[in-house]
C-alpha cells in the first residue's frame, strides 16, 4: 500500500529535478569554461529570456498556435484512421505500410513539397505537426483497440450490437488509456515537430520560435536560442501534465488506486 | 521629397502584388530590399512585395522553379546547378557581387596561409561544391588534399569551430560569421575564396523563372529599379539605411548588423563603377561554369544566355550586358526581356 | 477458420406467430485441437420451456451455450437457434460503465433513449436490492452484486430465448431463493425459453421444466429428467416430484463421473 | 467471426497500396508538370536508386548501425527508466518533467554541444536517435505499468512477493503489450532520427543518409534524395512489422483471435 | 490514506512454537465513502480451525478477507493476523503463465528452482483432474477449471493461515464434494487454519469447526454456531449434526435478511 505522494511534493521535486541539472549546467559551463557561443550558461539563457520576452512571446505564439492546430489535426485523423485500419482488414493492409513508411521521410524533403503546394503561412506547419504527431496515435490506438478482450466484444454482438455500436460501448472506452499513451507522445514530440516545420519558412513578421532558434543560431546568439528551447520545454511539459490529467479524468477506471480494495 | 505629385484626380497605380523569398533568415545583405520597401520604393512602382524567409537555403530554388514564389534570392552555383538539371530558372541581378563564402580559422589553429592546412580538420557544410573549393584551394597551396581531414557538419559551421572540433570551416561568410567572431574578440582568421584560388562568382543573386520574367517584365523591372534605389541609399547613409531592416527583424542585434552593412557595401555594388547595381558579370559566370565542369560539379557548361539576364537592371545596364561566353555568340531572342540591339 | 463440420442457422429475429423451437440442436461436435468437447450433442428447448443444463467442471457446457448463441461453430452438427441472450460466466461488466448503464445497455443497443433505458434499468436494480448502487461502477461491487446486474442485463434484453451460465452461483442462499422466484415469476409473467447451465442440482430441479445431464469430457447427454412438479413459481425444494428430480439429477451425474464405483456399490 | 486476411493478401495490399500512391504521384507530376528539383517523378527516383545504389548502399550501412545501436540504446534505457520511474514516486516526480522537457529539445541546438563532447563519430548519433526514441518507449511503459490491474500485485503481496518480485511476475509482463506499442512507434521513427542525428556531423567519407539527404539538397538532386527517403521508408518498414511480430509472439495472451471462444 | 482508526499487526512469519492465534479480530469497522460496510465484527481464528464465514451478498466478506491478508485497513478496530494465504473470489488467475506456472507462482516466489516447483505444482493438478491442462493458459481453461487451478495455488502457498473466498463456488456438486474432502484430508495431514467463505450452507457445516454468520450491511456477528460433527474429513452431510448446523446457520441468515418475515410467521 504505497502512498502516492502530496501533490504539492511533487511538483516541488518536479522542479527541484530541472534546477538541479540547471545548476549542475552552470557549475560545468563555469568550471569547464565552456565557449558561451557553444553552450550558454543557465544565468545567460535567463538574461535573455527576460531581455527578450517580447521576441520569445510573438514567437511561442505563432508556435503555439502551429502546434495546437496540428496536434489537434494529429489526433482527430489519427485515432480515425485507427478506427478505420481497426475495422476494416483491408484498408488496414493497404494503408499499415504507408503509414509507417510516410513516418520515416525526413522533414527537409517534405518540407519544400508542402510549401508548393499550401504556401508559406501555417498550411505547411500545421500539416508537417500533424505528420509528426499522428503516428504514435495511430499504432497506440490501433494496438490497443487489437487487445480489446475479444469476449466483450462478442457478449455485445449476442445483444444484436452492430458493428459501429460495438465500438462505441465496448472498444472505444477500452482502447482509450491506452490511446491516450499515444496521444502524450504526440503532445511531447508537438513542439519540437513545430521547430521542424518552421524551416518550411514563414511570411515576413510570422516567425515562430524555430525560424528565431535558427536566425540566432546564425547570429551566434546561442544564449536567445535556448531561451526559445527552453520556453518550447516548459510548453511540452505543460500541455503532457495537461493531457496526463485528461487521461485520468476520461479513463478513471483504468487508473484504480493500487491501495483501493478489489 | 523627390515624388512628383500627380493631380488629385490621377488614379493611384494599380498595384500588383510580388512574392520574394529571401535566401535565408534576413540579414544585413538584404539591407536594401528593407530600406526600398520602407521607403515606400516597392509602393511607388506599383508593387506590393511580400517577402518570405525559409530556413533552409537548399529550398529556395524549389520553391522559384515550381512557380511558388515571384523571385527569390539564391546563389550563383545553385543557379547554375538548377539550369543543368533543367529548370528555366533565370539570374537576372546580383545582389552581393562577390563570394562571401570564406575560410575562416581561429589563432589556436594557427593557421595564417592554406599551406598551413596540412594536417589539420577542416569542417563544411556538405556542400558539394563548397567542398570543391577545399579541392582548389589546397591544390593551390600545394597541399595533398589527403592530407586534411574534412568533416561534414551541416549547419553546425561555428558550432564545430569555437568548440574546436575543427581548425577550420569553409562555408560561412566572412561579412556575417567573419565580424561576428570578431566582435565577439574571438580573433578569427579569415579569408574569402576567391582570395585563394577559387573563380569569382556572386554569392547572392536574384532569380526568376523564365516564364516569370516573360509574363511579368515590366513587375520584375520595376522591382528590380525599387531595389536598387534601397541599395544605393543604403550606401549614401549606412547607419540609417539600416534602421528599416532591423525594425523589421526585431530579433536582429543593431550593431552587428551595421557593422555589417559596413563592411559589405562595397561588395553590394560592381567593382566598376559605370555598371549599374546588380549588374551580372557574364565572364565570371563563364569562368565559374567552367570551374565548375573541371570539378566535375557540372556535366558540361550550360548555356549562360539563358541562364543569365542584364535586362531588368536600371539605368545604363539595362538591355546592355547580355552576353555569351566569349562575348561571340548573339543572345538568344527566346530570352526573357529581350528587345533586340 | 469458417464452419468446417458444423452448420449454424440462427433464425431472423421475428419468428412469426407459429413461434418455431427456439433451440434444435442435432449432433454437436466441438474440439480444441486434440481435445475432443462435445461429442454428439442433441438438445432441443420448446417454446416458453426452461430447460436445465448440468454437467461436471470442464464438460463443454458454456461452448454449447456460446455456441447457441452464435460465438462459436460446431465442429459437425446442425445447430437452428432463436436469437438469444447471454449471461455469461464471468460476469463481463464493462468496466466503464456504471451498474445502470451495464443493465441498460441492452436497451440502448436495441434503440431505447439514454432516460428511458435507465429508468428501466433502475427500477430492475432496485427489484434485485442494488437500487442504491445504481452508479457503482462494477469494481465497487462485491461478486454476487456483479453477478446480479450481470443477471439483469441479460433479462433486459427482450429476446425470445435466455441462455444464463450459472446466474446464481456467486449468491447466497436467501438471496438466491429470491431471485430464482423473481425469476420463475417474470417467466409466468412474460414467458420466454431459457436454456439454464448450474452446478446447483436443487436449482436445476426447482427451475427446469427438463434437466439435461452432460458426462464428462468428450461429452454426450448422459441424461434427460422431466421435472413434473408443476410451474417453477410454485415449486418447493420439499416438493417430492423436485426431491426426486433431485435425486435423479444428482444421480446420473455421479453415475456418469465415477461409473464404476457406483457400479460396485 | 471476421476472417482475418491471408498473409499473402495481406502482403499484397501492403505492396498494392505504396503502389498506388506512387502511379498517383507519377501521374501527378507528369500532369501537373512539376519541377523535378522539387518533386522527381517516382521514375526518376528509381533510375536514382539504380544509379547511385552503391552510394546509397554505403550509406545505409552507416545509418542503420546509427538506428540499431540508438534504438537499442532507447528501448533499454527508456524501459529501465519507466521502470525505475513506476518503481519510486519520488524518481518519477523529479525525472518525469525532465524527460518530456528534454523530448522538447530541438535536434540542431543540440547535436553541436554533443558534438563537443563526443566528436564527429557514431556517438552523437546514437545519443540523438536515442533521445528521439526514447521517449515513446518510457511514457508507453510507464502508462502500460500504471494500468496494471493493481488486484494481481495485491494477490502476489499475500504470497510475500517482494517488490522486484512483484515487477517480474505481474507487472512487467501485464505492460509488455502496451510497452511493445511505445517500441513499435520508437522502430518507425528511429530512421529519421537517424538523419537528424547526422546533422550533427561526420568526417567525409563516412556519411550516413541524412547527408547524404542533405548535399543531394544542396546539388539540386532531389530524385537521389528521395532515392535515400526511399530506403528510409522500407526499412522502417521492415523493422516494424519485425516488431509487429515480436509483439505477437512475446505476448500471445494479449492478442487473442476474436474469432476464438473465451 | 493510511490507517485512519484502526489498526494492524501482521504478525512475523515464524509464529514460534507455541504458535499465536493465526486470527484475532475486534471491532472491524469498514466503510466505503458512506457506505457502512463493516460495523464492529469480532473475529477468531485458533490454530488449526477452520472457520466458515457466511452471509448475504455484499456484506463485506471480501472485504473481511482481504484485511485478514493486509491488502486494506480496517477504519477501525483491531486486527492481528499471522501472514494468509489469500484465494481471491474471482480467481485473478496470471493470463502470461500457464495453469502449472500459475501454480507453482507461490513456491517460485518462496524461492524454489522452476523444476522443482512445476514437480509440484504438476502434482497438484493431477489431484483435480486437470493433469492434461497443465499447459493451457487460464483463457483456455472452464470456469470451474480456473477456479480449481486458483486453489491450488493457494494450497501450494506454505501458509498457516488459508483464506479462501467461494472455494468451490463454480464447481459441480460431484466435483465439489470430491475437492471438500481433498481438502479435509490434506488439512488432517497437515494441519492449517483456515477462513473460508462460502454461500453453501451445508459446505460451511461439512467444513466448518465454527460458522460465524454476517447479517445485512452494515454487517456485524449475528450467530456463532459450533458444528460438533467430528473431523471434518469423516462428516457426511447427513450427519445429524451437520443437518443440525446446516438448519441453524441457515436460520441465522434469514433471520438476520428477512428479520419480521420470519417474526411473522
Ligand atoms: N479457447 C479454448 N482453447 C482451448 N480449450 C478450450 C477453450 N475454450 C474451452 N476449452 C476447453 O473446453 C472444455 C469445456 O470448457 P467449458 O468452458 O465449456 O466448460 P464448462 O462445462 O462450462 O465448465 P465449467 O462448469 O467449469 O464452467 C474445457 O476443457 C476447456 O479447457
Ligand atoms: N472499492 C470499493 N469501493 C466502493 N465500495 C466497495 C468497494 N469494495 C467493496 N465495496 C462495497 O463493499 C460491500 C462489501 O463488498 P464485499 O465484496 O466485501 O462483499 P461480499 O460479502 O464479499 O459479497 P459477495 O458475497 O457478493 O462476494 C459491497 O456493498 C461493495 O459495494
Ligand atoms: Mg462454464
Ligand atoms: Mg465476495
Amino acid at each position: 500500500m504505497r502512498r502516492p505522494l502530496h501533490p504539492a511534493v511533487r511538483v516541488a521535486l518536479g522542479v527541484l529535478g530541472p534546477l538541479l541539472l540547471l545548476a549542475a549546467w552552470q557549475a560545468y559551463v563555469r568550471l569547464a569554461d565552456v565557449d558561451p557561443i557553444l553552450l550558454p550558461a543557465p544565468t545567460d539563457v535567463a538574461a535573455s529570456l527576460v531581455d527578450d520576452r517580447s521576441l520569445l512571446w510573438d514567437a511561442f505564439v505563432v508556435t503555439g498556435q502551429e502546434v495546437l492546430l496540428g496536434l489537434a489535426t494529429a489526433l482527430v485523423l489519427g485515432a480515425g484512421l485507427a478506427i478505420l485500419m481497426h475495422l476494416s482488414a483491408i484498408v488496414r493492409a493497404m494503408l499499415g505500410p504507408l503509414v509507417i513508411g510516410i513516418q520515416a521521410v525526413p522533414i527537409p524533403v517534405l518540407a519544400p513539397v508542402l510549401v508548393f503546394w499550401l504556401g508559406f503561412g501555417v498550411g505547411p506547419k500545421i500539416v508537417i505537426v500533424a505528420i509528426i504527431c499522428f503516428f504514435p496515435v495511430v499504432i497506440n490506438t490501433l494496438d490497443a483497440l487489437d487487445r480489446v478482450d475479444p469476449d466483450l466484444g462478442r457478449l455485445l454482438q449476442t445483444m444484436g450490437a452492430s458493428r459501429r455500436q460495438r465500438l462505441r460501448w465496448v472498444e472505444l472506452p477500452a482502447a482509450l488509456p491506452a490511446a491516450l499513451s499515444g496521444a502524450k507522445v504526440a503532445v511531447a514530440i508537438a513542439g519540437i515537430a513545430a521547430v521542424f516545420a518552421e524551416y518550411a519558412g514563414a511570411e515576413q513578421g510570422s516567425e515562430g520560435l524555430g525560424l528565431l532558434i535558427n536566425s540566432a543560431r546564425f547570429s551566434l546568439a546561442t544564449d536567445r536560442a535556448f531561451a526559445a528551447v527552453f520556453i518550447l520545454a516548459v510548453f511540452a511539459v505543460l500541455t503532457t501534465g495537461a493531457l496526463a490529467l485528461a487521461q485520468r479524468l476520461l479513463a478513471p477506471w483504468a487508473h484504480r488506486r493500487p491501495g483501493a480494495p478489489r | 521629397g523627390e515624388r512628383d505629385e500627380p493631380g488629385a484626380s490621377a488614379p493611384p497605380p494599380p498595384t500588383e502584388e510580388l512574392s520574394l523569398l529571401l535566401d535565408y533568415h534576413p540579414n544585413a545583405n538584404h539591407v536594401g530590399i528593407y530600406k526600398a520597401e520602407a521607403d515606400g520604393r516597392f509602393e511607388d512602382a506599383g508593387l506590393k512585395v511580400r517577402i518570405q524567409q525559409p530556413s533552409d537555403p537548399a529550398t529556395v530554388l524549389q520553391q522559384v522553379a515550381a512557380g511558388r514564389v515571384d523571385v527569390a534570392i539564391s546563389y550563383q552555383p545553385e543557379i547554375m546547378l538548377a539550369r543543368a538539371a533543367g529548370s528555366d530558372v533565370v539570374a537576372f541581378a546580383a545582389v552581393v557581387q562577390r563570394p562571401l563564402t570564406s575560410l575562416i580559422s581561429l589563432p589556436h589553429a594557427k593557421i595564417a596561409k592554406p599551406a598551413d592546412l596540412k594536417g589539420k580538420t577542416v569542417g563544411t557544410a556538405g556542400i558539394a561544391y563548397q567542398t570543391a573549393y577545399l579541392d582548389t584551394i589546397l591544390e593551390q597551396a600545394g597541399v595533398d588534399p589527403k592530407d586534411v581531414k574534412r568533416v561534414n557538419v551541416g549547419s553546425g559551421l561555428n558550432q564545430a569551430l569555437i568548440g574546436k572540433k575543427v581548425d577550420a570551416t569553409l562555408g560561412a561568410f566572412w561579412n556575417y560569421e567573419g565580424v561576428e567572431l570578431t566582435r565577439r574578440d574571438r580573433r578569427p582568421v579569415v579569408v574569402p575564396v576567391d582570395e585563394l584560388g577559387v573563380p569569382e562568382y556572386a554569392e547572392l543573386v536574384l532569380v526568376a523563372r523564365a516564364e516569370t520574367l516573360r509574363d511579368r517584365e515590366s513587375a520584375v523591372r520595376r522591382f528590380v529599379r525599387a531595389v536598387a534605389v534601397g541599395y544605393d541609399a543604403v550606401k549614401r547613409d549606412p547607419v540609417r539605411g539600416t534602421i528599416p531592416l532591423l525594425r523589421a527583424n526585431r530579433d536582429l542585434d543593431a550593431e552587428l548588423q551595421e557593422e555589417v552593412v559596413e563592411k559589405t557595401l562595397g561588395a553590394f555594388f560592381p567593382k566598376d563603377d559605370d555598371k549599374p547595381w546588380g549588374w551580372l558579370d557574364f565572364d565570371g559566370w563563364a569562368r565559374y561554369g567552367q570551374w565548375m565542369v573541371e570539378n566535375g560539379l557540372l556535366k558540361q557548361r550550360i548555356a549562360l544566355d539563358q541562364a543569365v539576364t542584364t535586362d531588368f537592371l536600371p539605368g545604363e545596364g539595362a538591355g546592355e550586358g547580355r552576353k555569351t561566353p566569349g562575348g561571340k555568340a548573339t543572345p538568344s531572342e527566346a530570352l526573357p526581356g529581350y528587345r533586340g540591339s | 477458420m469458417g464452419y468446417p463440420g458444423g452448420s449454424v442457422r440462427v433464425q431472423s429475429p421475428p419468428s412469426g406467430p407459429a413461434a418455431a423451437r427456439p433451440l434444435t440442436a442435432r449432433g454437436i461436435v466441438r474440439r480444441f485441437g486434440d481435445l475432443a468437447v462435445l461429442d454428439g450433442v442433441d438438445l432441443d428447448v420448446a417454446p416458453h420451456e426452461t430447460v436445465a443444463l448440468v454437467g461436471p467442471s470442464g464438460c463443454g457446457k458454456s461452448t454449447l451455450l456460446e455456441m447457441v448463441c452464435g460465438l462459436q461453430a460446431p465442429d459437425a452438427g446442425t445447430l437452428d437457434a432463436a436469437p438469444a441472450a447471454l449471461m455469461p460466466q464471468r460476469d463481463l461488466l464493462l468496466p466503464w460503465l456504471d451498474a445502470r448503464d451495464n443493465v441498460a445497455l441492452p436497451l440502448r443497443l436495441a434503440g431505447s433513449g439514454r432516460r428511458e433505458a435507465r429508468a428501466a434499468a433502475d427500477a430492475l436494480l432496485d427489484r434485485v436490492e442494488l437500487g442504491r448502487f445504481a452508479r457503482s461502477r462494477p469494481d465497487e461491487l462485491s461478486g454476487g452484486m456483479r453477478q446480479r446486474v450481470s443477471f439483469l442485463r441479460a433479462l433486459a434484453t427482450e429476446r425470445e430465448l435466455l441462455c444464463l451460465d450459472e446466474p446464481f452461483g456467486a449468491l447466497d442462499a436467501i438471496t438466491r431463493e429470491e431471485l430464482r422466484h423473481w425469476l420463475a415469476e417474470r417467466l409466468e409473467e412474460r414467458p420466454r425459453s431459457v436454456l439454464l447451465v448450474t452446478h446447483d442440482v436443487e436449482e436445476a430441479a426447482l427451475l427446469g421444466d427438463r434437466v439435461i445431464v452432460l458426462g464428462p469430457r468428450p461429452a454426450g447427454v448422459v441424461a434427460r429428467i422431466s421435472v413434473d412438479a408443476g410451474p417453477a413459481r410454485r415449486r418447493e425444494a420439499t416438493d417430492p416430484a423436485v426431491v426426486d428430480a433431485r435425486r435423479r439429477i444428482h444421480d446420473a451425474l455421479r453415475t456418469a463421473m465415477r461409473g464404476d464405483e457406483v457400479a460396485a456399490t
